[in-house]
């Protein structure tokens, strides 16, 4: 198990007091907090082997990108990709989904194709879809969600078809915490000749995920959201369809060589190796790095105890929330097919004046519909306020959290 | 518990709990809808207008947070007997002190009731097919900032459109 | 004037040694190094303030946020563009450049159309031109630079026609350091109704830019060339056409709004205000806030004055360059002409060992093509070695420089 | 100035200051061209092979660092009078030991050179229209590494094809 009153004191954050209480931070689905190690991490790279990367002759190029590849090596390490050349490193999920729009998408998608999203998708799972079949003509299928916030996997099986060229579906919901079962997803996609993206943005930094298991095509997910810093994050892809696929961005590194043809008047092109290939200009090589050290630190601590430490924690919120009479927990209840986040309202309050008066008391909770409209108009709620926890999180947290509900409940 | 003074002052709380003019109104001369493009609440605005161009009574309609309920409350009582030229003068600074201040992240709420009150008045004046010298022909910093739901469908389509016609 | 030794003391990497030898990092065009102020600014933003942005209701989100929009602001101020919605946040230059030509490009550029890039141009503003004029069919039309590094303005004023639609070209060659006059050429094209794109990834750092008095239509920059982290940059558009384009990355907080409609069975979407429509997904938060620490540094100094600054110091490297026997300095030798980049080789040893070389005694230099293939096929050379300065640097580098040259002549 | 050892050692140096079989080889029997992705050198290795496959001369050109016109004389050297079977054997790895060793960095323009070795051996079989047991009909790793002028050339048309296609 791990001990979060020990890793409570890795975070600098933690110290802070609002209003003057003692800072709680629930808002872990929209971003965590970042260990010292990983800020160390920042300060050591920029104080001591800063430079560009790819392989300049000078030392401090040498090592920052030998930091850099290392960095993509453990992040296939990380989540059981076969190495580097499947981890393309972007700016976080939104980049990643984009990318896989932009590059697979456009030159594989035309008119009588159809993309299946879920209707539970983050809007980053949403609208590239939605944008690029306008261009491209193709048809965005949504999966239904039920009530109780789970897939409905009939409707999917009813919908896939061999028209079907992508599924794209959360590993975990951002706004309900539910866990789809991505493996049979894949399953019956590859079944269809379809591939799958799995948004992997909440469940990579709570869950063990295993790539090679599950046997999904693409896999995002965002440094910010698991100790690492913004403006990084992941699409992993299997190597035989990053091959195959067109190039993102133009620029510096993710080409050979540009030459000019006098004659014929343009330039020629020739990409660069994977992951390079779809790597333009210079990256967030701090951000890389600090990823990795994110990474280190969670294994560290170990997956399956991130996961345990959270489900506790979920499980006795739940209990505790069930005592506050206002309070409605939305979507799943049950731990089993669930992860850490908790969205609920309080009977005659706005979600933002949830939100408000919880701050005042220096607990942060996200309002709002998340990014996730579709999901809230399944469940008929205009918006929500959502907890969600992190391996520094405790169960004296949520004891003031419901504390303060309960004083909330009278207003 | 430690008492904490709220994000809410006292004036804002008791309106909010006990608003004035909260409900639909049958015989509105005109009512508006406003959007908040910041939180996604919407709110309406029913006004009854007399030939004097003077409001005779004011309602609304919220599914917004206490300072969007307690600010429309407020608007609605201040705007009673008040004639349409001077009624538009209120802005949601003036709304804002009315209530005794609102936290900052709360500002918006108060720009949403005033919105609205601002978009049943040239509502009312559109529908007559008179436009008074008062009247700018731009739109208040409130209205921009509160959108009418057909107008948020309506950028929504254009701007499908001309992605659908590439 | 600024005082180099004083500065020197606030960017920690310099205290490093190499092979026993102090650091002298003349590889600045590549990337800069970063003062304690901008490391600190990071350190602090992760210990008291992460959060994720865009105004949740609760304090380190209204705190992250209002930090991130600052430094929009701020990036605002330093080219004198009219405010924050014409700056939107990227990873960098490439980004930028990629940014226009998929929202712009893409959207307004069609067969007969033709597009002028000069052949001085880095790969990031060729590459993202040549991939679209393949799927959209306008040319790319390629204005000469002579023999002596300078742009060819008479085969520019000869090559633009009713055609041009833009005209991208960088404000100064990072591998020779001229600088060209953007100016003019922006005048010319909006003669005929041309935009006007500048890379100003080795400008910005370097020399005072205003926006508003080249008036420029697109600028782009980086962060991690101004003494900022790696993996923000920026692009400037003019607000219009900003707002006339189509969005570029599709994601969270870069809409307003997504709702299934359940009858035509497809989502709708509304755009999020400028700069935020082209801000896709969880920024770089982070790099933001480290840009405008960089911004700040660089503000206190003066631009005016870091000019001045590396043009004495170009001014005494070239002079002391002439000396060495088997050196050949690149382009033009005139500092009324150029910033403060120095390509150069050694008679019969490749760039690359010249560059070994020099780190073998702790000095940073860059060898290769730096990603300007096309105008080292001008140059006639298959690759150069490269120095390059910033405010950290001093005439006794450059001394040494000499001294160990003189050493490589030798080998 | 304080005397550092250097990044070279003095046999590469000695090598690259007096490299063996430098230059053009007119009555070659096979020539091949190798790039360096890495640093976009190119080098050309010439051979000329007798009837019982022994190669009797190689030379090569190099426009390539210090580490590469090493490499390249030592393996000049070391394949005169050897039987292309066992020229073939030759590694990346046995070269830079041959060399004394090489900085990291330096490490492709040894790959490259066995590279070039490599396309000139397997070019001679396939003008001939023969392949030998022994020769894999997968690339080696040097080949990979090393790749020809054209092979890039095609790369490159078949990648703008597909872009031109679309
Ligand atoms: C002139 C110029 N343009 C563009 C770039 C690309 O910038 P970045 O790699 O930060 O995207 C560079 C830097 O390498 C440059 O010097
Ligand atoms: C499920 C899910 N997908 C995608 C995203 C978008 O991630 P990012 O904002 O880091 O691009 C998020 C985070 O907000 C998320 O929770
Ligand atoms: S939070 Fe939406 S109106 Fe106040
Ligand atoms: S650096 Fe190119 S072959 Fe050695």
């Amino acid at each position: 198990m791990l001990d979060p009153y020990k890793i409570r004191e890795d975070f600098p954050i933690l110290k802070r007091k609002i209003n003057n209480y003692p800072i709680i931070y629930f808002d872990n689905a929209a971003t965590s907090q970042k260990p010292k190690q990983v800020i160390e991490a920042i300060k050591n790279f920029y104080e001591n082997h800063n430079a560009n990367v790819h392989r300049a002759v000078h030392t401090l190029s040498q090592e920052a990108s030998e930091l850099y590849e290392e960095a993509h090596e453990e992040a296939a390490r990380f989540i059981n990709a076969k190495g580097m050349e499947e981890i393309i490193f972007v700016r976080g999920t939104t980049e990643a989904i984009n990318l896989v729009a932009y590059s697979w998408g456009c030159h594989n998608l035309t008119k009588d194709d159809e993309v299946i999203v879920s209707l539970m998708e983050h809007h980053s799972n949403i609208v590239p879809w939605e944008l690029l079949s306008r261009v491209r003509g193709f048809n965005v299928v949504y999966v239904n969600v039920k009530k109780n916030g789970k897939l409905d996997y009939a409707d999917f099986e009813n919908k896939i078809s061999k028209k079907t060229k992508i599924v794209c579906v959360s590993h975990v919901s951002n706004m309900s915490g539910v866990i789809n079962d991505v493996k049979r997803i894949a399953k019956v996609a590859h079944e269809y000749n379809a591939l799958t993206l799995v948004d992997g943005a909440q469940s990579v930094p709570h869950l063990p995920v295993d790539v090679n298991d599950l046997d999904i095509d693409f896999l995002t997910f965002s440094g910010h959201k698991m100790l690492g810093p913004t403006g990084i994050g992941v699409l992993y892809g299997k190597r035989e369809i990053l091959e195959s696929m067109e190039p993102f961005q133009g620029g510096g590194e993710m080409i050979r060589e540009v030459s000019f043809n006098a004659t014929k008047k343009r330039c020629s092109i020739a990409w660069n190796i994977l992951p390079w290939k779809f790597e333009a200009g210079t990256p967030n090589v701090c951000g890389g790095i600090g990823l990795m050290e994110a990474i280190k630190y969670l294994k560290r601590i170990g997956m399956e105890n991130v996961k345990a430490h959270e489900e506790i924690l979920t499980k006795y919120a739940i209990q505790k929330m069930a005592e506050c009479k206002k309070v409605e927990i939305y979507g799943p209840k049950d731990t089993s097919v669930k992860c850490g986040i908790i969205p609920f309202g309080v009977e005659g309050l706005s979600s933002h004046d949830v939100a408000l008066f919880l701050d005042n008391y220096g607990i942060m909770v996200r309002s709002g519909f998340h990014c996730a409209q579709p999901l809230h108009e399944i469940f008929g709620l205009k918006s929500s306020a959502r907890i969600s926890f992190y391996v520094y999180n405790i169960r004296e947290e949520i004891d003031r959290f419901i504390e303060v509900l309960k004083e909330i409940e009278q207003i | 518990m430690s008492r904490m003074p709220l994000p809410y002052n006292p004036k804002v709380l008791e309106l909010f709990r006990n608003p004035k003019n909260l409900g639909k109104m049958e015989d509105a001369t005109v009512t508006a809808v406003a959007g908040n493009p910041a939180c996604g609440d919407m709110i309406t605005f029913y006004l009854k207008i007399n030939e004097q161009e003077v409001i005779e009574k004011a309602s609304f309609e919220s599914y917004g947070c206490a300072a969007n309920i307690a600010t429309s409350s407020i608007v609605t009582e201040m705007i009673k007997g008040v004639k349409l030229e001077d009624a538009w003068k209120i802005s949601w600074k003036s709304v804002r002190e009315a209530v005794g201040g609102l936290p900052s992240i709360k500002f918006h709420c108060g720009v949403l009731a005033v919105g609205a009150l601002h978009r049943a008045i040239r509502k009312y004046y559109k529908n007559k097919g008179v436009s008074p010298s008062w009247l700018p022909e731009g739109l208040s910093f409130e209205e921009k900032q509160a959108l009418e739901e057909e107008e948020l469908a309506k950028i929504l389509e254009k701007r499908l459109k001309t992605a659908e016609g590439k």
